[in-house]
């Protein structure tokens, strides 16, 4: 099984400051991997630079077997990669509807589209219900629902979801993971970024913890778990 | 009063360039956030451009067949100035302070014009630019120039068809994205480098047809009227909201009825005779556009933009 | 940072008096009811906290106490007086606050950040500051003093030279709430102090706290880490839809059904196939 | 300075000499090349004395020899002291190789714009006699024995012409120890001599070929200086004797005058007053722009309303007031005029967005020419006598010295211009104090937050819309100032110098050029901004019609090339310092923060 | 000049080093002080705007003094004096005319300066010529203050600048001598005055309102316009409803070609009358046919009906020059030859030298200039003002200006 996305010795920098400072790790198809790590860790960094939004200093990344690092982001998405970026970052001024539209922006099968957009209705009821409505009216679990529908409309072979729960209530959060889990169970392959590393390593094959840039610890999600390091940093735990 | 029906109209039409040219400025601040300072240059650029086309086609043309070929070349040499100075001057400051684009800005405004002025040839003064035959029309008392409604006819047309284009194409809504969200907008799949581009194409068009309407209307073009015009376009644009197309050209008619019912009415008002010239037009068009902003920040038809804690 | 100063502040008020009072806030805008009718106490000495779903309000009524709003219904006091309406005049009166997205001035050094906070409590104008008398002076060291001070608390004291802006994450937000403490308020409030933190970070901040409550400094904080609001605040009042669903301690709102409905929900405990409410395809 | 001072490039690191050369024949090649240079400048270049300065001499060097003769001197100075010469080893904390590299294409491109120039006015290459040959190739031999030479600071990664041949970054450098006081005392005495030196050398420069040879090697050599380290050992020398190095820096432009004897004496008076006006009048903007983050595109209406206000009260015949008030009355009612127009103006539109400031401020500008022009008795009360302006400003006279006439000092006879210089100097020195204090106070500190985050600055308790109001009130006043002094030292005042764009400083987009290419936020950004700006235009007018397209191509470039200016802020110096004592700093930047946040 | 340079060498051979004091003296004064060709050489200074908008005109001026100093030199004019010329930009602005002045007061071969063409810059150099007894003669300021002082038209004439000459005519005698033209040869009796806003056209419109009230015109209207603007509808509107006979506009052609021809195309039909400021082919050629039957005043007979302006043309058109001489070229050369005639009489009064500090007796001599040049007599009135008095009203016929009437104004 070939790996669909592979980082290799990954570099950014912002100016003269390394944010992150060569990292690896791969995906295989229809895998759930998690990074989890504090705030100013990098991980955004990492998943703007997989889509293209920053450009790395050196290493390669690799999206089934092709180089894209150095690519323009609507490149990437059009290769089947698509970022849910942290913060939702829904177009607040559009109406539901066209947000998804826009997420479908690449493809011309209308026919497609329509489908995809009635099955994102039906994923997440309530945008169904409030299609016409501003999507700056919705509240921040219904944006995040949002956010991943749109990112779904592109029928990526990745998804990369940027902090999904950030901001949310506790009865949020976990719409948000069962969503994530569903949407594992059918087969997409993701690539979670989460604060809330409980959750996340709950769900995930496979996990990344990142310090100041670099990865420190990799394992199974389970393995993770049950680290004693990781629970005391991570987890909470005393 | 003298002949108010006769004056409105004349600031309608000095409005309505004013709107098209502000079409530019707004559409263009409403993705990239960047006061075009040489917009007004670019509609300067566009007027020579039809005139270049016109002296191309030798004296005996009728202005049937020149109009619309004066037209295309307004509207390809305003586009191609507009899209060579985003591709060379403003997209390499895309991340930098807001200030170093606007210096660009200015910096673009001043080659341009001394580009026209000194290889444009006989450029240094005035140059003559043909007028449409036919006219003028008596209407209602109040009198119109063929050319007049060249202005009507091209303000009208042109922004229904930018209306419909933002609001109803895929290039639209690509736009609309990226001036809500150009990060995310890239992440939609939308080359937002192309839709900047788009974006000062349009406004670019816009300002040749009105480079042309204006030469039209006046008989004559030089290397430096877009400065002055620029400034109230770009101002026509503020009174209407920046980043409202519609605000663009309702803020550019208001202004241009300003213009020319103050130099007139303004006399009207007891001991204010000395302050109703023409020279004090563009004062008074300040002074509305204070006034304006100061009851309504975002302008007439613009969006408030909250500031979120 | 942990072993506290107990310096108090000077115009602290006793404890158990009434500090803020917010009563039946209503906010509309045009048709839309933000804030319904929502009452809210705050004496010093105390830690209260704000929860509730994204959506419910709770920024709306935050931003009804920092002045940034006026209230469409109803009425804020501090100190017994009326809040005026602008924000900077809410810090005068010794309310200060922190930002949910960390809002630094990036580009000034970490000692400045303070010294901009000092705003309020130092009068010294323009003319005094082109003349530089010994007033001036005398104020500007005062001023230096206390904002290191502050520096110190929060254990920033070393880097008081920085660039903000190149502050790590925690330390920024340790920043902020040097910054906010150095108006010398009554009152703090602090929006979202723990969002991206880690548990260790988080408790450190919860440290933190407690020892700005031990200065004298009543404290108003909305925060969706649970395990930290219900650690730290001796009320909580939960905001939904608008409307106060339940004010009480922590056993009473995480006891109350409609607060686990609305808003708790049961934890997540990972393996979540059984969760799923629809069917696989 | 002692060699602990300086970090050397770690060896390993230090990528191929761009042109590859056994470094012992780099040396020599580079040596060779330099000493030819300049032994060149002895020499005849030319046949005819047609060209300015007289090239035909053979025994002394004349006009633009002078500078190749530098820049062959001080690329030699430089290679020695890569070669570790004693005495010279501190001078290049930074890596003298590449600072050599720079300083020989600096003598290079003199030189060779010599000779295009003789070419190209005399009519064709044939007009070159040998010895302009032989600098031509020597100063080309320096360049290619200095690539040659091993390469120190930082490269970029990558290929193509423009990396081999590009000098090098220079490495961060550790703040150095202090010298002994004595040494640093003379260090910064010996830097503001030099700076007067170059620029009185500059301004004295009378045709335009020398200047735009004197500005081609003063460019490659500040170059060189910062790629060498040394500006930044004098900078840090500068900032722990800060008091004598701003008294010294007054006292050296002082000075000025003195330095010129000439029969130009007058005229470089004259350009050094209206230079002093136009930087004063900028750093004045640069309080509203640099600190507050306020746009404001119709400054020079400011000065404007000063310069007016001064003109009417100056006992002018034909003046609407025939009043004739003193001088230092009439400077402070100037200030107090213009603050109260920035307040009239600033009221209503400083709560609205800052881009709509920008266009307010455009219109401002715009408009006080147009009222001006208006205000005749024909269109309008008469009050500045229209189109027509005030003329025949009276000189001043203050305390009984005749600012009109010239005056003796010992051996030095200081005419009008001069007098005036002085004045401005004072008016000037008043701006910068009111700017550093107003800067490092409460005040500024309520500025620059405002300019940061002005939800922020309101949390912590700062009016925004009052300081707001303050800066741009403050700036006006500065403005209206220098206005004061405009109106006297060009005896008359007509509404057409207020223009937002002109050929000539001082116009609103000239001021905010001068900022902005300076440095914003900074003193002594504006100042150099505003002298670069001004001498270039009134230098080079041999470029006659595409003087203006030149100038709006500089700005172009300058913008994309280095945005922050000449002179950046002391928060990027503590940026890069902070890199280099804390190594890998952790801490996002902005963008970091954005994308992370 | 190679000679020159050798000299030096030897003598640089002879001392055999190199001091720094030598280098001093070597540059430009190839002229005063130079002893080699037994003929002292002056400059005369230029200060026009020789580029921007306005260059046009500037280069003309340059162009025509240019002429005047070699055809003096040529027919050695004055003989042991050789003529130079220095040109300067003063770019229209104010404070550059200030910074040319100063250099050209600092170089002492300057005996005398031709410019500026805009009074505001002549504002800035009147006194610094002044203190430095220079004399300055303007081909094109017309503003009557800048000779008379502030306070001329209320009768109290003072000259401010004994230094400052002109063979421009003044304001003061082409708006009344429209005025007397327009009442009197057309029979107009309503006026609607426009102006531009800048000095010539509010001077020009002044002194254009006075005369023509005395002689017992009215005003229908006035309206003033912002230079450079290009809609005229609202004053064309306040003419038309006015009810004026004829519109008097100061101001230049680019402001008021199209004004006239937004008036013809508003279906009013009345002439419009300017300055010299009109008086180009330009505004023939912009306003089209809308320009006949508009007419515009010019200082001086016309070029045809002079000989020595005929001469003028033909050396210009032979000196190969780049340029046209435009509006001012006659008025320039006649300038440089003002000087020219001055340097002659000092000269001649000092036994055949120029004395050593000639600027003062340049001034004096220059009361005294009388000649016949390319705009006519040339000599100069107690203020500096040009006593010629001619002039000419052109219209426009069929395109063409054509010349109406040649006339002298009498106050």
């Amino acid at each position: 099984m070939t790996a669909l996305l592979e980082v290799q010795d990954l570099r950014v920098a912002y100016g003269k400051i390394e944010a992150v400072k060569g990292i690896s790790f791969s995906i295989e198809e229809g895998q759930v991997v998690t990074l989890i790590g504090t705030n100013g860790a990098g991980k955004t960094t990492t998943l703007r630079t997989i889509s293209g939004l920053h450009q790395p200093t050196a290493g390669s990344i690799l999206f089934k077997g092709e180089r894209i690092d150095g690519k323009p982001a609507h490149e990437i998405v059009r290769m089947g990669l698509a970022h849910s970026p942290e913060g939702r970052r829904i177009f607040a001024r559009m109406t539901i509807e066209e947000n998804l539209l826009l997420g479908a922006f690449l493809r011309r099968d209308t026919p497609g589209i329509q489908a995809d957009v009635e099955r994102a209705y039906e994923l997440f009821p309530i945008l169904g219900e409030r299609r016409k409505q501003a999507a700056g009216t919705l509240s921040g679990g219904e944006q995040q629902m949002l956010a991943m529908g749109r990112a779904l409309m592109s029928q990526p072979k990745l998804l990369m979801l940027d902090e999904p729960s950030m901001g949310l209530s506790p009865i949020m959060m976990q719409k948000i993971m069962s969503t994530i889990t569903e949407l594992r169970a059918q087969g997409m392959t993701i690539l979670l970024v989460e604060q809330n590393a409980q959750a996340a390593l709950s769900l995930a094959d496979q996990g990344h913890v990142m310090e100041v840039g670099r990865i420190s610890l990799s394992g199974t999600g389970a393995d993770l778990l049950h680290d004693e390091s990781v629970r005391k940093a991570y987890l909470g735990e005393d | 009063m003298h002949e108010l029906p006769q004056n409105l109209v004349n600031g309608l039409l000095l409005g309505a360039t004013y709107g098209l040219i502000a079409v530019g400025y707004t559409i263009v601040y409403g993705i990239v956030q960047l006061i075009n300072f040489a917009h007004g240059e670019i509609f300067m650029t566009g007027a020579f451009g039809a005139l270049s086309v016109y002296l191309g086609l030798g004296s005996g043309t009728s202005m049937w067949i020149a109009i619309p070929l004066m037209l295309i070349g307004a509207i390809v040499t305003s586009t191609v100035i507009a899209v060579l100075t985003e591709r060379l001057a403003y997209r390499p400051l895309r991340n930098a302070p807001r200030l170093a684009p606007l210096i660009t800005a200015i910096g673009v405004s001043i080659t341009l014009q001394q580009l026209v002025w000194g290889f444009y040839p006989s450029a240094k003064s005035p140059r003559v630019f043909p007028s449409l035959p036919g006219g003028p029309f008596h209407i209602g008392g109040v009198l119109i120039q063929s050319a007049d409604i060249f202005v009507v006819v091209a303000a009208v047309i042109s922004t229904l068809f930018l209306a419909y284009f933002v609001r109803s194409t895929r290039t639209g809504r690509a736009m609309q994205a990226t001036a809500q969200d150009p990060d995310t907008a890239k992440l939609m799949g939308i080359n937002t480098d192309r839709v900047i581009v788009i974006a000062f194409a349009l406004g670019a068009g816009f300002a040749g047809i009105a480079g042309v309407a204006w030469g039209l209307r006046y008989g004559e073009i030089k290397f430096d009227m877009g400065f002055l015009t620029g400034l109230y376009a770009f101002t026509a644009a503020v009174l209407g909201g920046i980043g409202n197309i519609y605000g663009a050209m309702l803020g550019g008619l208001v202004l241009g009825l300003v213009q020319n019912l103050t130099a007139i009415y303004i006399a009207d008002i007891p001991g204010m005779s000395q302050f109703s010239s023409q020279s004090w037009s563009s004062v008074w068009a300040f002074v509305i556009l204070i006034l304006v902003l100061m009851v309504r920040p975002q302008g007439l038809l613009g969006e408030r933009v909250a500031d979120r804690a | 940072m942990t072993d506290t100063t107990t310096a108090t502040v000077d115009n602290a008020p006793a404890p158990g008096t009434p500090l803020l009072q917010a009563s039946n806030v209503v906010m509309r805008f045009g048709g839309l009811t933000a804030v319904n009718d929502v009452s809210l106490t705050v004496n010093s000495g105390e830690i209260i906290g704000l929860i509730g779903p994204n959506g419910a309000g709770k920024t709306t009524f935050f931003n009804c106490l920092t002045g940034l709003y006026v209230p469409t219904e109803g009425t804020v006091t501090y100190q017994g007086k009326t809040l005026p309406p602008k924000p900077h005049k809410v810090t005068q009166a010794g309310m200060a606050r922190t930002f949910q997205n960390i809002r630094l001035f990036h580009n000034m050094t970490v000692l400045e950040n303070v010294l901009v906070g000092r705003h309020t409590r130092t009068k010294e104008g323009l003319i005094s500051a082109i003349l530089r008398g010994p007033g001036y002076r005398r104020e500007e060291a005062e001023s230096r003093a206390k904002a290191m001070e502050y520096l110190d608390f929060v254990g920033l004291a070393n880097k008081a030279g920085t660039l903000a802006r190149n502050l790590p994450y925690g330390e920024q937000r340790k920043l902020e709430v040097a910054r906010a403490l150095a108006s010398e308020p009554g009152l703090l409030l602090l929006d979202e102090p723990t969002a991206g933190m880690n548990p260790q970070e988080t408790r450190a901040t919860e440290e933190l706290v407690f020892a700005v409550r031990d200065r004298g400094v009543a404290v108003l904080v909305i925060e969706h880490d649970m395990r930290f609001i219900f650690n730290l605040c001796d009320r909580v009042a939960v905001l939904v839809q608008g409307q106060k669903l339940v004010e009480g301690d922590a056993a009473t709102v995480q006891g109350d059904e409609r607060v686990v409905a609305a808003y708790l929900g049961t934890p997540y405990e990972g393996n979540a196939d059984s969760t799923t409410p629809e069917e696989n395809q | 300075m002692t060699d602990t001072l300086q970090i050397r490039p770690e060896a390993a690191a230090a990528p191929k000499p761009a042109i590859p050369l056994p470094t012992a024949a780099a040396r020599a090649v580079t040596a060779a090349g330099a000493v030819l240079t300049a032994a060149a400048a002895f020499l005849s270049w030319t046949y005819s004395s047609q060209f300015p300065g007289d090239l035909t001499v053979t025994g002394y060097p004349g006009g633009l020899q002078w500078i190749t003769f530098t820049g062959g001197l001080l690329t030699l100075l430089y290679l020695l002291v890569g070669y570790g010469t004693p005495g010279l080893r501190g001078l290049a904390p930074g890596g003298a190789e590449g600072t050599t590299v720079i300083l020989a294409v600096g003598a290079a491109a003199t030189t060779w714009f010599t000779l295009i120039a003789i070419s190209v006015e005399l009519g064709g290459l044939a007009n070159l006699t040998t010895g302009g040959w032989i600098a031509g190739i020597a100063s080309l031999l320096a360049v290619v024995g200095a690539l040659g030479l091993p390469r120190d600071g930082q490269h970029p990664r990558g290929h193509g012409l423009g990396v081999l041949l590009y000098p090098g970054k220079r490495p961060d450098l550790r703040p150095a120890r202090p010298l002994h006081a004595a040494v640093e005392v003379v260090a910064v005495l010996l830097t503001l001599a030099a700076a007067l030196g170059v620029f009185a050398y500059g301004v004295d420069t009378s045709y335009p070929e020398l200047f735009a040879g004197f500005l081609i090697l003063a460019g490659f050599a500040a170059w060189a200086l910062n790629r060498s380290g040394d500006f930044g050992r004098l900078g840090e020398i500068m900032q722990r004797h800060r008091v004598l190095a701003s008294v010294g820096a007054f006292v050296a432009a002082g000075l000025f005058p003195f330095t010129q004897t000439s029969s130009n004496a007058e005229a470089n008076a004259n350009l050094g007053v209206s230079i002093l006006i136009f930087a004063a009048t900028a750093l004045g903007l640069n309080i509203v722009v640099g600190l507050a983050g306020l746009l404001d595109l119709g400054y020079v209406a400011f000065l404007g309303v000063g310069a007016y206000t001064a003109a009417l009260v100056s006992g002018a015949a034909g003046t609407a007031f025939n009043v004739q008030i003193p001088f230092w009355a009439a400077a402070l009612l100037g200030a107090a005029v213009s603050g109260i127009f920035g307040v009239l103006l600033g009221a209503p539109t400083l709560r609205v967005r800052g881009d709509y400031l920008a266009i307010v401020t455009l219109g401002f500008g715009e408009i006080f020419r147009i009222v001006v022009q208006n205000l005749d008795g024909t269109s309008g009360p008469n009050v500045t006598n229209g189109a027509i302006g005030i003329s025949n400003v009276p000189d001043l006279n203050i305390f009984g010295f005749d600012f009109g006439s010239a005056h003796d000092f010992g051996p030095f006879s200081i005419g009008r211009f001069a007098n005036y210089f002085e004045l401005m100097l004072l008016f000037t020195a008043i701006i910068v104090l009111v700017f550093a204090r107003s800067a490092d106070s409460r005040i500024g500190r309520a500025w620059v937050a405002i300019r940061e985050d002005e939800t922020a600055a309101t949390a912590m308790g700062i009016n925004g819309f009052r300081f707001k109001l303050l800066a741009f009130a403050l700036g006006a006043t500065l403005a209206g100032l220098a206005g004061t002094v405009f109106v006297h030292v060009n005896y008359s005042i007509v509404p057409d110098t207020f223009q937002f764009a002109g050929p000539t400083p001082p116009n609103s987009a000239f001021l905010l050029a001068a900022v902005v290419i300076g440095g914003m936020g900074t003193v002594s950004g504006p100042l150099v901004g505003a002298s670069l700006f001004f001498l270039l235009q009134a230098k080079l007018s041999f470029l006659h019609d595409y003087q203006l397209l030149l100038f709006g191509i500089t700005l172009i470039l300058f913008m994309r090339f280095r945005p922050e200016g000449i002179i950046p802020n002391r928060r990027r110096q503590l940026e890069f310092h902070e890199s280099q004592t804390e190594g890998g700093q952790e801490g996002p930047t902005p963008e970091l923060r954005t994308a992370e946040a | 000049m190679r000679n020159r340079s050798l000299l030096v060498l030897t003598a640089i051979a002879a001392t055999g080093t190199l001091t720094l004091t030598a280098c001093g003296s070597r540059a430009s004064n190839s002229g005063s002080g130079g002893s080699g060709s037994g003929s002292t050489t002056v400059t005369i200074g230029v200060d026009a705007p020789l580029t921007g908008s306005l260059s046009a005109l500037g280069i003309g001026i340059q162009n025509s003094v240019d002429l005047a100093v070699k055809t003096a030199n040529k027919t050695n004019e004055v003989p042991g004096v050789t003529f130079k010329m220095e040109a300067l930009d003063d770019k229209a602005a104010p404070q550059q005319g200030s910074l040319n002045a100063t250099q050209l007061v600092g170089d002492s071969s300057v005996i005398g300066v031709v410019g500026p063409l805009n009074s505001g810059v002549a504002l800035t150099m009147q006194k610094t010529f002044n203190n430095a007894n220079l004399v300055e003669v303007s081909p094109a300021n017309t503003n009557p203050a800048l000779t008379q002082g502030p306070n001329w038209q209320t009768g109290t004439k003072a000259r401010p600048f004994a230094s400052y000459f002109r063979t421009a005519t003044t304001d003061a005698i082409q708006g009344p001598f429209a005025a007397q033209f327009a009442y009197s040869t057309l029979g107009k009796k309503k006026v609607f005055l426009v102006d531009n806003k800048d000095a010539y056209g509010v001077g020009l419109v002044g002194t254009f309102k006075d005369e023509f009230t005395k002689l017992g015109g009215t005003v229908a209207g006035q309206d003033h316009v912002t230079s450079g603007a290009s809609d005229f509808s609202s004053t064309v509107n306040a003419i038309k409803s006015s009810g004026a006979d004829f519109v008097y506009f100061g101001g230049e052609y680019p402001d008021a070609a199209p004004l006239t021809k937004q008036l013809k195309a508003a279906g009013d039909n009345i002439s419009v009358i300017g300055g010299d400021g009109n008086y180009d082919p330009t505004y023939v050629k912009l306003a089209g046919t809308a320009a006949n039957g508009d007419y515009a005043t010019s200082v001086g007979a016309p070029v045809e009906s002079l000989p020595s302006a005929q001469t003028f043309v033909t050396n210009y058109k032979a000196g190969g020059y780049s340029q046209a001489y435009g509006a001012y070229g006659g008025y320039s050369y006649d300038s440089a030859w003002a000087i020219i005639e001055a340097v002659k009489a000092v000269v001649s009064a000092n036994s055949g030298k120029l004395p050593s500090n000639p600027r003062q007796a340049v001034e004096k001599a220059m009361s005294n200039v009388n000649f016949s040049g390319v705009t006519g007599t040339v000599s100069f009135d107690q203020y500096g003002d040009a006593t010629n008095k001619q002039l000419t009203v052109y219209g426009v016929k069929n395109g063409v200006w054509t010349t109406i009437k040649t006339g002298t104004f009498s106050g």
